[in-house]
């Protein structure tokens, strides 16, 4: 099994040709989903043996992975390295499967596979089924390819493929206006990151002439010195590289300030909220740092920066969600928030809690979407809670299963998402940071609130929506609902793996933190202060608070929320406090500020510019800052060649011309001028020779 | 006299050299053509009265007869031809005449200091190679004879050649047809 | 001062010439114009006789005889050149032929 | 199975396929036989793509460095040889330009109407002349070449090109011609250097030669001021070509008037002209001056790479946005090659060919679209992807393949390219990696425009999705751009060998195999490591 | 004493003449030869005498002068007759349809034309600036005469009128130098010159005499100040003149002054390097920008002839072995490329400039397409692109150039013969990029002439992809640098 690794990343790619060219519109939906939901139940199954094949292996019990190149991919020639001076610099496709990249695999086939079954009911009636699972299908392939590669490249390759999917995802209505739009801004946000996380990976080159981990990582951890030396912009080598790969992660994990995109990437179908941009592409930033957790382990500032900018986007994003009447969107901002926590918990060197946390979410967050998906689906496309409410009884089971994703991402003990979070919580308090614990917990109770707000307004109270949606409603079909209960089953004991010491009255069953630990690498001089123990009273206080806050938030939610009084509320809310009310449900005005300094910005640039241009103009109106600014930029020097360049060239021509034409007119067609012509030149013939002698 | 005796030849040269130059002004100012055919008649005698000053008799008697003998006439010939009753109303000199003038001055005034500046060591150090034709003083005429047919014969056949060329260009252009 | 050498022959020879230069460039009248050829060719004729004289060598006096026989066929061809533009033109002034030019 | 090529002048056969082709063309059909000789000249062009395949395969990749090798007197009176050979970055260019060829051809048979007979000569034309400056191996004959193909190039704009065809056509010949003949002062100070001096220069003595291997060898000693000036002169022959920013005006003309075909070749083939003169003599004949003047160099690339990107975005005209897409790219092969390193050179060589793929696919697709709707507007279209689902998949993975997604050629190039530069000056990646970005912004600002939103405009209903030639002419080059993105290997195994050289050649600091600090030392500041020459 | 044998030697030269006169004398009589009949005794009289030069230079290898030092035998004056030869056999194939239009007696037309040659023929043996200033005026003599040969018509005349006046001027210069030289030196025979003038040390008559002798030579080969006359007298001569005028005129002017300059004044290289440098590189300039604007072909085909004889004094100005056969190997492309483009100029002419003007070629390429091929050829050719002698001609000019130091020259050159793309391709894009109307004339029905066309076309492409023989050829028939 082990040199077979690379099938499991191949299969959904396989799934992808078959669907997207060798058989297109050749089969009937029923083959169709039989083939994409195959591969990746395949895959599934096969990434579940090689996970047992490597526990029981030599190489898991020597704490190392299983490290496989299947061919050399880019031998780019000689190359000088400051590590080792000059080396041939190769680049191998392989794959990596160590405890890390198990977890990984293990949640992105699993929920994958849950999620393409559910897709199969959700999109029955949608046009382009095919094209839908075949994009879904290149996505797994991606994502597998991301988690499983042996190398920086690997990854990036998954990383870049991830992307793309999404792109085509999130744009699959491309007849209406916004999805495509809504596709590009998260490509190019992405890009944007992905520029921070080549120029890491360029670093790494120039310093070692290899991106393998199994190459890289063991050397720093042997041998700091390597990266403490000066880098760039004044950071430390560590701190370059970490910096420029975490904003890599900022886009792909939609973090502060590039998480603009991933509410609007709700645009897709549910479905793939779910399985993209909930459960597993946008962990991948945080997978990354797990992954380079030596390197961050050296870059203790970054690393601090990480936490911050975790923490900052966990309650940023909390707070937004609190007023968002569209039950994705809520969704949305929710996993904006927690992935805010995943990055809290590695800024803090806690990368197992990261990790666990990861896992954790993506049942309980893919659950989430999911119910909202069979919620919209029984709405007939409806999103708005406002027009929702009492759809306890029409969808019982979804409102079962939803409810208790809600308490688990709410971290109401025994559920999945309490553990992770105390996790966190408690890495923040051992750690001293007690700014960072406050933040966290707050979240933690605006979480609580804000998911019970969105149950109330959706599943409680009264229907408030037309007749006929209620004459539509239904409850799901089997196909959508099992994967519901699957999830849920995962949401309620995906906890159970990593019982810290504290519950677990003394023995150390936290299985998943010892699976984990040998890929975190150990420096030397323990560069990071990692676990230093808190009072065990201390420990019971802070679990027991974090458990009172969430419980407070969600009754606050049934007190505001509860019964009927959903929609008063809401209105309460805007007529009682309207400005925060307006500052949260305009999303703090990020997206207006933006566009203003865009405005403002390209105003004095060149508005002049904008006049001839009406496709400048729409672009200006429907596309960010970069954009805007760059076209302006663009107009000008198409300007520049138009009017310098050529210009340059023309008026050589020009003169030439009229040199021409003057010694044309010397040519009067008079012999006697000619004559005199014939005599001048002599004379100057002479005349410019002896004077030259004379002196 | 004694003045005369020892600087006769240098004022004979001076008035020829003027009568030359007095005459060639004349080509160019006088505006009939007749007129000026004549004044160049004169310009022909004086520098063929130069030439035998400088002890080159035939080419002297060559110039008088192939000039004002041939030259002439046939200038005067085609004068006659062409009638040029309404030579008054035609404009005489060309706008640029002037400019022409001044470059003409200019040019003689550079040449001639240069011609000043040079100097040419000493003249005619042996007279007798004018007369002198296979080694026996006969005359100038012998001499240049037989110096002609001797050293240059290949130009005098190539000459020939040229005066075909001229005289069938003559009746060629001239032919109305 | 007025001891006669081959200078002032030189002096008066361009002299000659370059009237002969400026009736060329100056003058209308193809008739003239061709007169003054004619001088411009007597100025290196003065040239030669009084370098040969001067160096005692024959061969200028040959040269000055070859230059009158071309100056009379270009006389000749020059004429002719003349009455066939007159036939064309009625004219014998140059301004009249002026028809190529740029 | 491949042996007999060694024992023809196999090279001479490719070259000259064509230029026969044309002239049986040129008398064995009338004017009006369109169709016949379309065939015909496809065939051809086949026939001679088919010859050229077994050099992949019988070429040594460690045997000498030059191999096919003809040679020949040509004019000795002044040393002129007629020498053929092909290293494998030539290698490569000859393969890509024999394949588009054929592409070209096959793409020709809907577009060209009118004159056919002369289209097709001159295309023939074309071919041989690009073909013979790959293969040459004597700098009079490089040069020979390099003008014969600005002719047929002068007049396929000039005939079949779009309406303002005179003016870009006579602006690409003037532009190119100015630079080669610049160019050709730097061959005869070479060849003078070389024989007997020149200027006050103290020449080698060697015998009067135009070898461009001879040329190799006295690179090194030629002194700093003389390679100075050779390489300017080189330069402007050369960066007009590429084109390289501010040279780059007459590229966007040339290729919105030329006929799909045309600006299928240019981009395809001509520019790499340019960079393969730098290449090919700039870099390893004159290795002070490059060094000199590498921070030049690498600014006007990088200004190209920006520059390009943005002009691009300001484009409403997709061929003009695919033709200034062309000067980014460009701009990141001269990049490459001004990082005189293995990655670097490596790169930007198998960058050349990726755009000769991924842009002349682009060209063919958007010459594809014109033929169906006639414009090239982008504002025209819009919610393609309803009626054109094929088409839009194949362009989907030709943008990709262009703005360097991984797995898709574009980014073994410019990853690599990078990477090199990286390793050069740090922050020459830095700038350059932003061209990557907007490269993704412009490309799929069009490729929303065209293939998504509502299906608008009613002409756009009626599309007929790909047919089965355009089908056969595009397949080939999708699968390429797989090939390189996923197995380039074989691709840099030919190169390896010549880059080495090169890279010795030119920064012997950065070439050399041993260490220069021990293993796990503290580390030097890197990005401006190897042969310093990067300040 | 010269010994009457050695006027054996002069064999060519003599039966060319005596064609001419038997040309002459069969015209008059009786009612005179037909055009066809005189131009067959024209070329045929040229074949022979090529076969008695031949024959010449066999039995006389090496260099001899003879004729008491007149006249001169080598290599050099072999390669420049032969030239002129194959230049006049081409003009003559060129001349007769045209003299059928224009329906002007021919046999005194080819008795002047071979006259003429007979000249140039003595022109490029001459050694004494005698022998040599003679033979050239019996050329340019005949040559007015030529000009002015169709003298019903009005541009016809007024050419001749103005050739023959600035011409008589020229050579009364030239006369005047010559005279100063003679009488700073004492001879008039070009190795004797040498010699003295490198004994004289500062005399003002020297450089005088050089510089006005240059100026004569200058006009005669047309360069700038002294081109003045050419654009005129080009366009109103009748075309076959015109290129004659080109070719040959130009081609044996350029070998007098080389040999003048390198034999006469080789002692004073130094001195003359600097004018012909300055005259070069103002002839290339001019040449070129002046016919940047001309619509009339043959007007533009004048001007391009000042420019290429610009490009020509760089190989003069390098005083090297390259540069004088390049000069050699260069008049010989051009030889073949003007005769052919001025050929596919009176393909398409007709009276009062009908034809001449660059749009009269619209469409030729679908009319006439490998005549539009062939004048492609030329004007690529004239461009100096490859795969043509144009191109192989100005490459090796370029090189002596660079070669000798005079890189800013050469950097002239190639910048000015790259402008000069411009006006050689706007007559390619009305060949092949535009269409015709009606007006536009077609082309002749004259297979002699299409004959010629053809062969120069062929000959430019030769020595485009072979040129090594040519190259050989001139490199032997070389004259010794002293």
């Amino acid at each position: 099994m082990k040199d077979l690794l690379w099938i499991i990343p191949v299969l959904p790619f396989l799934g992808a040709l078959l669907n997207g060219f060798l058989l297109r519109n050749r089969i009937g939906k029923g083959a169709v989903a039989a083939i994409a939901c195959g591969v990746v139940g395949l895959a599934a199954v096969l990434g579940l043996v090689a996970i047992a094949g490597y526990l029981g292996s030599p190489e898991h019990a020597a704490h190392q992975g299983w490290d496989e190149d299947v061919y050399l991919w880019m031998p780019a020639g000689p190359l000088a390295t400051a590590a080792d001076g000059v080396k041939d610099l190769s680049i191998g496709m392989g794959f990596l499967l160590d405890p890390l990249s198990a977890v990984m695999l293990f949640v992105v086939t699993f929920v994958g596979f849950w999620i393409h079954l559910y897709s199969v009911g959700y999109m029955a009636h949608e046009e382009g089924f095919q094209r839908y699972f075949t994009y879904l299908n290149l996505f797994m392939g991606a994502m597998l390819l991301l988690v499983l590669g042996n190398n920086y490249v690997v990854m990036f390759v998954g990383w870049e493929g991830v992307g793309l999917c999404s792109y085509l995802l999130i744009g699959f209505y491309y007849r209406e206006e916004f999805p495509p739009y809504a596709g590009r801004k998260a490509f190019i946000t992405n890009r944007v990151g992905d520029f921070g996380f080549v120029l890491g990976l360029f670093a790494l080159v120039a310093t070692f002439g290899s991106l393998k981990y199994s190459e890289i990582f063991p050397r720093i951890a042997a041998n700091p010195a390597l990266l403490t030396g000066p880098g760039f912009l004044g950071l430390s080598l560590a701190g370059f590289i970490a910096l420029t790969l975490f904003i890599g992660a900022m886009g792909k994990s939609a973090q502060i300030p590039l998480y603009v995109w991933l509410p609007d990437a709700m645009a897709g179908p549910t479905p793939v909220s779910a399985l993209i941009h909930a459960a597993t592409m946008v962990t991948a930033g945080v997978y990354m740092v797990a992954r380079s957790n030596v390197i961050y382990q050296l870059a203790t500032n970054i690393s601090m920066f990480v936490a911050v900018i975790g923490a900052a986007t966990a309650i940023f994003a909390a707070t937004i969600g609190l007023v968002q009447n569209d039950i994705k969107k809520v969704l949305a901002y929710s996993t904006v928030s927690q992935l805010g926590y995943m990055f809290l918990a590695a800024g803090l060197g806690a990368y197992t809690a990261a990790v666990f946390h990861l896992m954790t979410h993506a049942f309980f967050k893919a659950l989430l979407f999911l119910g909202s998906g069979s919620v919209i689906h029984a709405m007939g496309g409806e999103q708005d809670m406002r027009k929702m409410g009492g759809l306890k009884k029409y969808l019982p089971a979804t409102y079962r299963t939803f409810f208790i994703g809600s308490l688990a991402i709410a971290g109401i003990p025994p559920l999945a998402g309490f553990f992770s979070k105390d996790e966190i919580l408690h890495a923040a308090a051992a750690g001293g940071h007690w700014v960072l614990y406050a933040v966290g917990l707050l979240t933690a109770g605006l979480t609580a609130f804000y998911m019970f707000r969105a149950v109330n307004m959706t599943f409680h109270g009264e229907f408030r929506g037309t007749h006929e949606q209620e004459h539509h409603l239904h409850e799901s079909p089997p196909v959508m609902t099992i994967p519901l209960w699957v999830l849920t089953v995962g949401a309620v004991v995906a906890g159970f793996v990593g019982v810290p010491k504290l519950l677990s009255f003394g023995r150390d069953i936290n299985f998943f933190h010892h699976f984990l630990e040998p890929v975190i690498l150990a420096l030397p001089q323990g560069a990071e202060a990692g676990e230093h123990n808190i009072g065990v009273g201390l420990e019971i206080a802070l679990v027991v608070v974090a458990v009172v806050v969430a419980a407070l938030g969600i009754f606050l939610a049934f007190r505001l929320y509860g019964g009927t009084r959903g929609l008063a509320t809401e209105n309460a809310w805007e007529t009682r406090l309207p400005a925060p009310h307006r500052v949260l449900s305009n999303k703090y005005y990020v997206d207006e500020l933006y566009d203003a300094t865009v405005i403002r910005g390209t105003w004095g640039l060149g508005r002049g510019l904008f006049r001839f241009d009406a496709g400048v103009i729409d672009g200006l109106l429907v596309n960010g800052v970069g954009r805007n600014l760059t076209v302006t930029v663009s107009m000008l020097s198409g300007f520049f060649d138009k009017y310098v360049v050529d210009g340059l060239v023309n008026f050589v021509g020009w003169i030439s011309g009229r040199f021409s034409v003057l010694f044309r007119r010397v040519q009067t067609g008079y012999v006697s001028s000619y004559a005199l012509v014939l005599a001048a030149g002599m004379f100057a013939l002479v005349c410019v020779y002896m004077v030259l002698q004379l002196r | 006299m004694d003045f005369l005796t020892s600087y006769g030849a240098d004022l004979l040269f001076y008035l020829f050299a003027l009568l030359a130059v007095v005459g060639a002004l004349g080509v160019v100012t006088l505006r009939n053509p007749m007129y000026g055919a004549l004044s160049l008649l004169v310009t022909f005698l004086a520098v063929a009265a130069l030439f035998l000053l400088r002890s080159a008799e035939f080419v002297g008697i060559v110039q008088i007869f192939v000039y004002a003998g041939g030259i002439m006439v046939l200038f005067l010939f085609v004068i006659m031809l062409v009638n040029l009753h309404k030579l008054p109303q035609l404009k005489l000199f060309g706008g640029q005449s002037l400019i022409v003038a001044v470059l003409a001055i200019l040019l003689f005034a550079f040449f001639a200091y240069f011609f000043l500046q040079a100097e040419l060591g000493p003249e005619h150090v042996r007279p007798e190679v004018f007369v002198t034709a296979r080694g026996e003083a006969l005359g100038n005429s012998q001499a240049v004879a037989w110096n002609l047919y001797t050293q240059h014969l290949l130009p005098f056949e190539i000459a020939s050649v040229f005066l075909l060329v001229a005289m069938i260009g003559a009746v060629v252009l001239g032919r109305r047809q | 001062m007025f001891e006669v050498t081959t200078t002032h022959f030189l002096v008066v020879s361009f002299l000659l010439f370059t009237i002969g230069l400026f009736g060329i460039a100056a003058r209308k009248n193809m008739i003239t114009v061709l007169m003054s050829i004619e001088l411009v060719l007597n100025s290196v004729n003065i040239n030669l006789i009084a370098f040969s004289y001067h160096l005692s060598d024959l061969t200028g006096q040959i040269f000055s005889i070859f230059t009158i026989t071309v100056a009379a066929g270009e006389a000749a061809v020059g004429l002719g050149i003349l009455i066939a533009l007159y036939r064309l033109r009625e004219t014998t002034t140059l301004d009249q032929a002026a028809e190529l030019k740029g | 199975m491949f042996d007999w090529v060694h024992n023809v002048p196999i090279l001479s056969i490719v070259c000259y396929i064509p230029l026969l082709g044309a002239l049986i063309a040129m008398f064995a059909f009338r004017g009006d036989q369109g169709p016949a000789i379309r065939k015909f000249a496809t065939w051809v062009a086949g026939i001679d793509f088919l010859v050229s395949i077994p050099l992949w395969f019988a070429f040594d990749r460690d045997g000498e460095l030059f191999q096919f090798r003809e040679s020949a007197p040509w004019i000795e009176s002044i040393g002129v040889r007629y020498e053929f050979g092909i290293d494998g970055i030539a290698l490569l260019l000859v393969l890509l330009t024999t394949l588009l060829g054929v592409i070209a051809f096959l793409s020709s048979w809907s577009a060209i109407h009118t004159r056919e007979k002369e289209y097709y000569i001159f295309m023939l034309l074309l071919q041989t002349g690009m073909l013979g400056v790959f293969m040459a191996l004597d700098f009079f004959l490089f040069y020979v070449f390099w003008e014969v193909m600005l002719v047929p190039m002068y007049f396929l704009i000039g005939i079949w090109g779009g309406a303002r065809r005179l003016y870009a056509a006579i602006k690409f010949f003037l532009y190119t011609l100015v630079g080669s003949v610049l160019m050709l002062l730097g061959i005869l100070a070479l060849y003078f250097f070389n024989a007997g001096g020149l200027l006050g220069w103290e020449g080698l003595g060697n015998p009067a030669s135009f070898s461009i291997l001879q040329f190799h060898e006295i690179g090194a000693s030629i002194p700093r001021d003389l390679q100075f000036w050779i390489f300017l002169a080189f330069f402007v022959g050369f960066a007009i070509k590429v084109p390289m920013f501010p040279f780059h005006t007459w590229l966007p003309d040339a290729h919105v008037e030329a006929p799909t075909a045309g600006s299928v070749i240019l981009a395809g083939v001509l520019l790499k002209m340019g960079t393969y003169g730098f290449v090919r003599f700039s870099l390893p004949i004159l290795p002070d001056a490059t060094r000199q003047l590498l921070p030049w160099m690498a600014a006007l690339s990088i200004i190209g790479i920006i520059y390009g990107a943005l002009v691009a975005m300001a484009q409403k005209d997709m061929k003009k946005l695919v033709a200034y897409s062309s000067v980014s790219h460009l701009g990141f092969v001269m990049l490459g090659l001004f990082a005189l390193n293995g990655p670097g050179i490596n790169g930007s060589i198998l960058q050349m060919i990726n755009h000769g793929l991924s842009t002349g696919a682009l060209f063919l697709l958007v010459g594809i679209i014109y033929e169906r709707r006639h414009t090239r507007m982008i504002a025209e279209y819009g919610g393609l992807s309803a009626v054109m689902p094929l088409y839009a998949t194949i362009f989907l993975i030709i943008t990709m393949s262009s703005i360097g997604l991984p797995t898709l050629n574009g980014f073994v190039g410019e990853f690599t390219i990078l990477v090199g530069a990286f390793n050069r000056v740090w922050w020459w990646a830095l700038l350059a990696a932003l061209g990557i970005v907007l490269g993704a912004a412009y490309m799929l600002w069009m490729y929303q425009r065209v293939f998504f939103g509502p299906l608008t405009n009613p002409e756009n209903q009626g599309l007929k999705d790909l047919n089965r030639r355009e089908i056969l002419y595009l397949a080939p080059l999708v699968v390429l751009c797989f090939w390189i993105g996923l197995y380039p290997r074989p691709f840099f195994r030919v190169l390896d060998r010549p880059v080495r050289d090169i890279v010795a050649r030119v920064d012997p600091g950065a070439a050399t195999a041993v260490a220069t600090t021990e293993p796990d030392a503290p580390a030097r500041p890197v990005g401006a490591v190897a042969g310093g020459a990067g300040e | 004493m010269p010994n009457p044998q050695e006027f054996l030697l002069l064999a060519p030269e003599i039966l060319l003449a005596a064609a001419g006169m038997l040309l002459l004398v069969a015209g008059a009589i009786g009612r005179g030869m037909g055009t066809r009949e005189s131009a067959l005794v024209a070329v045929v009289s040229l074949v022979l005498t090529g076969a008695v030069l031949l024959r010449v230079e066999s039995v006389l290898p090496g260099r001899a002068l003879i004729l008491g030092g007149t006249f001169v035998l080598d290599g050099f004056s072999f390669f420049w007759k032969l030239l002129v030869l194959v230049g006049t056999a081409l003009t003559v194939l060129l001349s007769t349809r045209f003299l059928e239009e224009g329906n002007y007696r021919a046999s005194e037309f080819y008795a002047l034309l071979l006259l003429a040659t007979s000249g140039t023929l003595f022109m490029a043996s001459g050694y004494t600036l005698l022998t040599i200033w003679i033979s050239l005026e019996t050329m340019a003599l005949s040559s007015y005469i030529l000009a002015g040969y169709f003298k019903r018509e009005v541009r016809s005349n007024e050419a001749a009128l103005k050739y023959f006046i600035l011409g008589a001027l020229s050579s009364g210069i030239l006369l005047y130098g010559i005279s100063l030289l003679y009488g700073v030196s004492g001879t008039v025979q070009l190795a004797d010159l040498s010699r003295t003038l490198a004994g004289v040390q500062d005399n003002p008559l020297v450089p005088l005499g050089w510089l006005l002798l240059a100026a004569g030579l200058f006009f005669k080969v047309a360069v700038v100040p002294f081109h003045i006359w050419t654009p005129d007298v080009y366009v109103g001569a009748p075309t076959p003149v015109t290129a004659w005028l080109a070719v040959v005129s130009k081609a044996a002017s350029f070998a007098i002054l080389l040999r003048i300059f390198y034999e006469g004044l080789g002692s004073l290289r130094v001195e003359w390097q600097t004018v012909v440098a300055a005259v070069a590189a103002a002839t290339m300039i001019w040449g070129n920008l002046a016919a940047l604007t001309q619509d009339n072909v043959k007007r533009m085909l004048a001007y391009s002839s000042i420019a290429h004889a610009g490009y020509v004094l760089i190989g003069v100005l390098a005083i090297s072995e390259i540069g004088l056969w390049s000069v050699l190997f260069y008049l010989a492309a051009y030889t073949f490329i003007t005769m052919g483009a001025f050929g596919t100029v009176i393909l398409l002419e007709r009276r009062e400039y009908a034809g001449e003007t660059a749009a009269d070629y619209a469409g030729l390429s679908r009319r006439a397409p490998f005549l539009a091929a062939m004048m492609l050829l030329f004007l690529l050719a004239l461009t100096g692109i490859p795969p043509t002698g144009g191109f192989v001609g100005k490459f090796y000019l370029f090189a002596a150039a660079v070669e000798a130091g005079w890189a800013w020259v050469a950097v002239v050159g190639v910048v000015t013969s790259a402008l000069s793309l411009y006006y050689y391709f706007r007559i390619v894009v009305f060949m092949y990029l535009k269409d015709s109307d009606q007006t536009t004339p077609a082309p002749l029905r004259a297979p002699a002439l299409v004959g010629a066309v053809a062969f120069c076309a062929f000959a430019t492409l030769v020595l485009g992809i072979v040129p090594g023989p040519v190259i050989d050829f001139a490199k032997h028939s070389l004259l010794p640098l002293p």
